[in-house]
């Protein structure tokens, strides 16, 4: 029995089950938050609409239906997995990768606009969109690394700056008559990521592809890289204490440069594998930066900062995202999915606290429970 | 052989394309036209707002309209060409009234690669199903026309013209307003006096950036009139025109009610919402197969008569005057109708004037 | 009345998982210089800080002049008179002297500031016990004196009656330490009463009237300095004898391993070069000591010689190979070892495990990465659990534990035990021993002369000249970026040492010639 | 050049409020990235409180009521940040990304909700302020002042003020370089952060009221409001945390900012013929350039972004 209880406090005090737990916690706040905001708007609603969000695609009485948006749902997931992957890269490293939005916004650019605009195969043009964005996420790395400047704010700039030159890009291959582009499988069919015969399992949804199984392969690669190499060893390292990382002859400029180019080549990869599924297009006209990036942040954090943990964080994320477009809005209208993601990416701030305390409620239970057994 | 259907059998569904209900645009009209034919009628009436801004995400409502039991369902917008080819052969049992998407539309996305640009190559009904489907797109460019013409008649010599997003109608309307401006001018002998500033906001909405962009052209260049042609973003035009004293032509429908009565010289009308609600009557009616399915109608002038038409001027906020009466518009109109004035829909490039035309393409 | 200004009663305090004071009782007469003493992480810091209100004990209370007082925060402290120089000073460095000094006690006149008054009161004060300050010098730009003195003031100011000092004298040089000395004693014959942390005995020998020993947080005992000798002071603070004098064989100087020509490094905080025109060498086997008053271009010295700065002209050679311009990586492979002045900025990851951070120089080598990059995590594990063995250092999970939570001493023991077991050829050790217990310093010392009994060549950078005289078999006294005398420790007194390094005297070394 | 004044005096003194905002938030150690969306919170109190004031209030009572909701609702919104980076340690550009989403789809449920329950029909995310916001406007020939121009000069003149002369804001700032150092002389550090926050939340949220009255008498929530509080915060760090500095570097922004939208009015800029995406960019790529230059000394408050851990030795 004592052997059982220990066991159960082993668990416990497992860091990754903690980081689940709480991870799991905020959802489940955030979703009553949510539910609660639809009561005070409208009562009669509000269940049917929070479990609209919850089943997303098993919103579909139809196997063939559900299969084909699980489908569309893991399409949206592997690209916010990309950006998660992304940020939390960056944040291993002590970096703040903000700039995941405008690394996406040119690696969306560099995608399309090597597909269309210069007919190449989709392995270009997703090397392409990795090393373009990349090489945007090295500029704030080497700004940060040179000259000091917050890589929140350059990233930020960034954002917007990228935003407006993919725009003056790709209206260079937009169609002729909108303000979107050419689609792929008219524009440039040999850019679309090869579907390997997943489309066959999603009831032929066309636009799962590789890019699915190159997501998940991807988080899997920086968990690796990142605690199992040497290289991960001294990104991490630089991280934590650059001075040190000197001090050890560590390249810790370099390393800084680095460590977000491969973010940013990360957030790139997310919007070949996006851009290329050929699932969207893109509007020459947009005025905002998407969103893609940003909720990489929430998937991030949600996920534990943990690559594997990102895979299951994206997922969730998109699936309410996805699924708040099931809420009847005549009743609501579709920010509400928003805002449930918002006030879960909120709550994310307070894991930090919340093992805190669950260690320190463990510690004096242990306490207790030592001077017990003293006693006897 | 049509079944008449009952009104009560009829599950209306709209499903929204980039924009929202709200956009004070045709997804606005279309909404409050569904709306208000379902609640006459006792029909059900959903709309559904895609998750995103791209085909997947619209026929993956119209998938979920159909899985509610939707069996009419109204796709305002010529970006729902796209899912008119890919759905109208996949629910054969639904009607499709597909407002704004035109030939063009559908052949640029049912041919793919190689498209021509010119969908008269083309069978159209190859690429779609044509039993269920009806589609319309309206002549933009003869409102546009009328507004310009009307304007520089009215003694306006330094037009403007704010689009919104440049999504084709808005286009048409504008290059048809440039024309029916340089039409006037030209027959009036002022072309050098006449001049016409011509951009678009980008977006459907105004703002302080567009606002500014406003009060430079009405306050700095003297602008006079500015046709604000792109849902809501007339806020931005008439907040600056009130200023100066300057005026505003509005759009898709009569808008002197919303921008001021004072201030808004006419509106370039379309007449989106009688379309979407004789569709729904013939399908009540049982007319959809003779008169609906399977066309796709290029709506404007139907006759001589201004009011009959689906692209015209109001009639009773326009401010007419000595120089452009209401005889001087039905005369307009009847030209129009007979062929005597014609107006080029081509929006691929800015048309030929006689008046300068200043293109300052995108504000954002 | 009661005899005593102060009096903390059995008073307990704990940390998750520690108990820092367990059941101390202090008393702290009128007009009295207070030592206390104790081992690193004895509880000494946590005690003052009971004292001061930043914490709250578990049991026990405090009584001021015989009436038991409840001190919840900082203000009631002062309120009571009581003051407190941490040992980390608790300074806004943007801000200026005197904006310190009022800070959390300003007038003001509807909300704005009044400095007029406080500049009177602080230039007064200042005047009257010697702590010359200037008011509007910013604390960044100021030296480690003239911030101490204006922590001083900063209780001064308060008019306290009960003045706390933590470790002053760990950052001063010593005629900085001499003045400290005499000011405190000036504040006591005023009648204040004074509590003083310090883990120099010399120290306390001289200015205390008492002492309390605490060791693992508990309560040793309190003797009067008249009766009490330092080696008695540190048995009862170690539980054991502690040896102060490091025992060691002649050195046999070999060859040259680090042959420096005219160093010259700039500065980062003035004008004038930190470093300038420095030549000296280190042979094999000896332990060669530069000694120096704080701020005179040893810390840029070092970072000159590892490659942290870039040098300004000068060459470096090591073991015959020139290494001026050679990467930090390099000079570390090729025979260099470094314990930095500061190990928490340069020496750890603070948020790494002790097994990283003992791996930290060597986790590129192939015992540790095999080919394709992946690291060995056992062996690892393995060479950290030798190295924690061998080297003693203590914590609380072994290799996993995060380098974070361990105690400065033990974070010191692992840097050395990283830095010789990489078998140098020349060992550079910045202040190895600072703010170490006796008992710690001991043991670094120990594996300084082994590593040069080894055959290693040793340079050690040290403020104290204690540690100076103990361990060097060669002295250098560096004096504004230059090396002004060169000395047998067995030859030269304290005294002598103190003139060079003030800068009172110079004279020319063979390695300057 | 009547109208670029205008416009470069409202939008710097959108940037100017927003930015203070920021700086006291920084200077008592708290990082605000959220001020996007505090800013849609506060215009969206104001923007109610003009919509539901009756037509015939006095004009004096609109600006004072207008900007107290304002203020009042983004200190609110605010206090979600000050929670959970000073109570729970929580990562503050973490919450401040999670304010930026909440804020706008807050704002847009909100006000849906309130249109709905109105009028059914009405499912717009859109509050229409064309009387009450008329208050704020007085026409100087043909110049517009807005009575938020001087607010924002006034309030740049008090928080130089505020920070360098009087007890608050030297206990404020040693907060954000030294919080151990405060806490030790007796300055509660939890107090002057909510402090800090808080200021930050009233002035983001009357920020986001001046933006969105500038130039429109109707505000659509879904659009929050542009970016504007990311632009702050450059500003912010332009003006390396000092308020004279920010005042100049707003100026500069906002004359930038200006510029993209009234360059129509100047021949020589048209004969340039630039593409106007160059005019909207440059105040990024301005800033950018900038700070290249300025961070290498950059300043911020040491204990930014740093939870205050009483226990942290
Ligand atoms: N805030 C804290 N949280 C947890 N443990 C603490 C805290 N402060 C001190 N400790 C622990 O309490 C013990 C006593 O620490 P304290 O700083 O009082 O020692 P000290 O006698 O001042 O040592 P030194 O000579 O190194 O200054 C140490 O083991 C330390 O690790
Ligand atoms: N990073 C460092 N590198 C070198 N020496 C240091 C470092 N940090 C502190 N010291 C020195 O060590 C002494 C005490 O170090 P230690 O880490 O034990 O302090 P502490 O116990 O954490 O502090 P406190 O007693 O205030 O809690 C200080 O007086 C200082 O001179
Ligand atoms: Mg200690
Ligand atoms: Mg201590």
């Amino acid at each position: 029995m004592n052997n059982d209880s220990k066991k159960k406090a082993g668990i416990l005090r497992n860091n990754a089950f903690q980081t689940i737990i709480a991870s799991l916690l905020c959802i489940v706040i955030g979703l009553l938050i949510g539910y609660v905001v639809l009561l005070i708007i409208n009562p009669k609603g509000a269940a049917g609409a929070i479990t609209a969000i919850l089943k997303n695609y098993f919103y579909y009485p139809s196997q063939k239906a559900m299969m084909k948006y699980m489908g569309t749902t893991l399409v949206k997931a592997s690209a916010l997995l990309m950006c998660s992957l992304s940020v939390l890269f960056a944040y291993k490293v002590g970096l703040f990768n903000i700039g995941a939005a405008g690394q996406y916004v040119v690696g969306a650019g560099a995608s399309l606009y090597f597909a269309l605009k210069l007919g190449m195969p989709w392995y270009v043009c997703m090397i392409a969109a990795v090393v373009i964005a990349a090489l945007l996420g090295g500029i704030s790395g080497a700004l940060k690394a040179y000259f000091n400047v917050n890589e929140v704010i350059s990233c930020i700039m960034l954002n917007w700056i990228s935003l407006y030159v993919v725009n003056m890009l790709l209206t260079q291959v937009k169609s002729e008559s909108t303000p979107y582009t050419v689609d792929l499988s008219s524009g440039n069919k040999s850019a679309l990521l090869p579907n390997c015969g997943l489309d066959q399992i999603f009831s032929g949804n066309k636009f799962v592809s590789i890019g699915l199984i190159i997501s998940v392969v991807m988080a899997i690669v920086v968990w690796v890289l990142l605690e199992k190499t040497k290289f991960g060893f001294e990104l991490r390292a630089t991280g934590m204490n650059k001075n040190a990382a000197k001090y050890c002859g560590m390249k810790e400029k370099r390393n800084t440069i680095v460590t977000m180019m491969i973010a940013g080549g990360l957030a790139g990869l997310g919007a070949a594998v996006f851009y290329l599924s050929g699932i969207e297009t893109w509007m020459v006209q947009q005025t905002t930066v998407p969103g893609m990036g940003f909720n990489g942040i929430a998937a991030a954090f949600l996920g534990g900062l943990n690559p594997i943990g990102a895979i299951f964080s994206s997922y969730f994320i998109q699936h309410i995202t996805s699924g708040g477009s099931y809420v009847d809005k005549t009743m609501y209208c579709a920010q509400i999915s928003d805002l449930i993601s918002a006030f879960i990416i909120y709550l994310c701030g307070f894991v930090f606290f919340f093992k805190l305390w669950l260690n320190r409620y463990l510690d004096k239970r242990d306490e207790k429970k030592a001077a017990k057994g003293g006693e006897k | 052989t049509e079944v008449k259907a009952e009104a009560s059998d009829m599950k209306i569904a709209m499903v929204t394309d980039s924009g929202d209900i709200t956009d004070q645009s045709f997804n606005q009209t279309t909404y409050e036209a569904c709306k208000e034919w379902a609640a006459d009628n006792g029909s059900d009436f959903n709309y559904y707002k895609p998750e995103s801004d791209s085909d997947e995400a619209r026929n993956a409502s119209v998938d979920q309209a159909v899985a509610d039991g939707a069996n009419v369902i109204v796709l305002p917008g010529y970006m729902f060409a796209a899912t008119i080819v890919e759905q109208s052969e996949m629910y054969p049992d639904v009607k499709f009234i597909a407002p704004d998407v035109s030939a063009g539309d559908i052949c640029e996305k049912g041919v793919g690669e190689g498209y021509t640009y010119n969908p008269d190559d083309y069978e159209v009904t190859d690429y779609y199903n044509a039993d269920n489907v009806y589609c319309c797109t309206y002549q933009e460019e003869v409102s546009g026309y009328m507004a310009g013409y009307a304007a520089v008649k009215f003694g306006y010599k330094h037009l403007g013209f704010l689009g919104g997003m440049s999504v084709p109608a808005v286009t048409r309307f504008g290059y048809g307003y440039i024309q029916g401006a340089d039409e006037a001018a030209k027959e009036l002998g002022i072309t050098d006096e006449v001049e016409l500033e011509y951009v678009c906001g980008g977006q459907f909405y105004g703002d302080a950036d567009i606002t500014a962009y406003m009060d430079t052209w009405y306050g700095s260049k003297g602008v006079e009139v500015v046709f604000a042609c792109g849902g809501g973003i007339y806020t931005s035009a008439a907040e600056a025109a009130a200023k100066v004293d300057g005026k505003v032509i509005g759009v898709d429908s009569d808008q002197s009610g919303i921008i001021g009565e004072d201030i808004t010289v006419t509106s370039a009308m379309k007449g989106l919402a009688p379309t979407v609600k004789t569709a729904l009557d013939a399908i009540k009616d049982g007319n959809w197969e003779s008169d609906y399915a399977g066309k796709i109608d290029n709506l404007g002038l139907v006759s001589e008569n201004p009011e009959d038409n689906y692209v015209q001027l109001p009639m009773d906020t326009t401010q007419w005057d000595d120089n452009f009466t209401v005889d001087d518009y039905k005369d307009l109109v009847s030209k129009l109708y007979n062929g005597e004035i014609t107006v080029s829909n081509d929006i691929t490039a800015l048309p030929e004037t006689e008046i300068a035309v200043n293109d300052y393409g995108s504000i954002k | 009345m009661s005899e005593y200004a102060i009096e903390m009663l059995g008073i307990t305090k704990r940390f998750p998982g520690i108990i820092a004071n367990d059941n101390i009782t202090l008393q702290l007469k009128k007009g009295e210089i207070h030592a206390l003493l104790g081992e690193n992480g004895a509880g000494k810091s946590t005690l003052m800080s009971v004292l001061f209100g930043l914490y709250q004990p578990e049991e026990g209370e405090i009584r001021k002049d015989g009436k038991k007082v409840e001190i919840k925060d900082p203000n009631d402290a002062n309120d009571l008179g009581i003051g407190m120089v941490h040992q980390h000073f608790k300074l806004v460095e943007c801000f200026s002297v005197l904006d310190n000094i009022i800070l959390g006690v300003e007038t003001t006149k509807n909300g704005f500031l009044q400095k007029d008054g406080a500049r009177k009161k602080v230039m007064e004060l200042s005047q009257k016990y010697g702590l010359s300050v200037d008011p509007d010098a910013i604390i960044e730009d100021t030296t480690v004196g003239m911030q101490q003195r204006t922590e001083i003031l900063k209780m001064l100011y308060r008019d306290n009656e009960i003045l706390i000092f933590d470790e002053p004298t760990a950052v001063l040089t010593p005629q900085e330490i001499q003045e400290l000395m005499q000011i405190m004693k000036n504040l006591a014959a005023e009648g204040k009463s004074i509590l003083f942390i310090t883990h120099k005995l010399g120290e306390i020998m001289q200015v205390a009237d008492r002492c309390t020993v605490l060791r693992k947080g508990k309560y040793i005992g309190t003797v009067n300095i008249e009766d009490t000798n330092p080696e008695k002071l540190s048995a009862m603070m170690v539980g054991r004898d502690v040896s102060f004098v490091v025992e060691k064989k002649e050195a046999k100087p070999g060859e040259v391993v680090l042959d420096i020509k005219d160093m010259t490094v700039a500065s980062k905080r003035h004008k004038n070069n930190a470093v300038n025109g420095v030549s000296l060498q280190v042979h094999r086997g000896e332990i060669v000591c530069i000694a120096g008053i704080d701020g005179n271009g040893q810390t840029e010295f070092v970072y000159g010689l590892s490659g942290l700065e870039p040098l300004k002209s000068g060459t470096i050679t090591m073991n015959g190979k020139d290494i001026t311009h050679m990467p930090i990586r390099e000079r570390l492979t090729s025979g260099m070892s470094h314990i930095p002045e500061d190990r928490h900025k340069h020496g750890l990851v603070l948020d790494y495990s002790l097994e990283d951070n003992i791996v930290l120089q060597r986790y590129f080598e192939p015992q540790f990465t095999n080919k394709l990059g992946f690291l060995k995590r056992k062996e690892i594990r393995k060479y950290a659990n030798r190295l924690i063995e061998q080297y003693d250092i203590r914590s609380g999970q072994g290799a996993v534990t995060k380098a974070r939570s361990m105690s400065g001493g033990n974070q010191q023991k692992a840097i050395i035990a990283r830095e010789i077991d990489k078998n140098p050829e020349l060992l550079i050790a910045v202040q190895p021993t600072r703010g170490l217990d006796v008992g710690a310093i001991e043991h670094v010392h120990k594996q300084l002369v082994q590593a040069r009994d080894a055959g290693k060549g040793v340079l050690l950078v040290s403020l104290e000249l204690d540690e100076v005289m103990n361990v060097s078999d060669r002295i250098l006294v560096m004096y504004e970026g230059e090396i002004v005398g060169e000395f047998d420790p067995k030859k030269v007194t304290v005294e002598e040492l103190g003139l060079y390094m003030a800068g009172s005297k110079r004279k020319e070394t063979k390695s300057n010639e | 050049m009547l109208l670029l004044i205008q416009y470069t005096l409202i939008f710097a003194s959108v940037l100017i409020l927003v930015a203070l905002g920021g700086c006291f938030s920084e200077h008592s150690g708290v990082i605000n990235i959220g001020l996007e969306g505090i800013m849609v919170m506060g215009a969206l109190g104001g923007a109610l409180m003009m919509k539901y004031l009756p037509e015939s209030a006095p004009a004096a009572v609109v600006i004072l009521l207008v900007v107290l909701a304002s203020v009042l609702v983004g200190m609110v919104f605010s206090l979600l940040l000050g929670v959970a980076a000073i109570n729970f340690n929580a990562d503050q550009t973490l919450v401040g990304t999670a304010l930026n989403l909440l804020g706008p789809a807050a704002a847009v449920v909100i006000v849906r909700a309130i249109n709905m329950a109105e009028n059914p029909d009405n499912v717009s995310s859109t509050v229409a302020y064309k009387v009450a916001k008329k208050a704020f406007l007085v026409r100087i020939g043909k110049f517009e002042f807005s009575w938020f121009m001087l607010f924002a000069l006034l309030i740049l003149i008090a928080s130089y003020i505020v920070l360098y002369k009087t007890r608050f804001g030297l206990r404020l700032m040693a907060c954000g370089e030294h919080p151990q150092a405060a806490d030790s002389v007796g300055i509660n550090v939890f107090k002057m952060r909510y402090a800090g926050v808080l200021i930050s939340g009233a002035l983001g949220g009357l920020g986001g009221l001046v933006y969105i009255t500038a130039g429109v008498s109707e505000w659509k929530f879904e659009n929050g409001v542009a970016g504007f509080g990311f632009l702050a915060l450059a500003v912010m760090i332009f003006g390396q945390w000092k308020p004279v500095n920010i005042g100049l570097a707003a100026l500069l922004f906002g004359l930038f900012r200006a510029l993209s939208n009234v360059y129509t009015g100047f021949d020589a800029l048209v004969a340039l013929k630039l593409p106007s995406t160059l005019y909207n960019m440059f105040p990024y790529i301005i800033s950018l350039i900038v700070l290249v230059f300025v961070s290498k000394n950059s300043r911020a408050p040491k204990a930014e972004g740093i939870p205050y851990d009483k226990g942290q030795r």
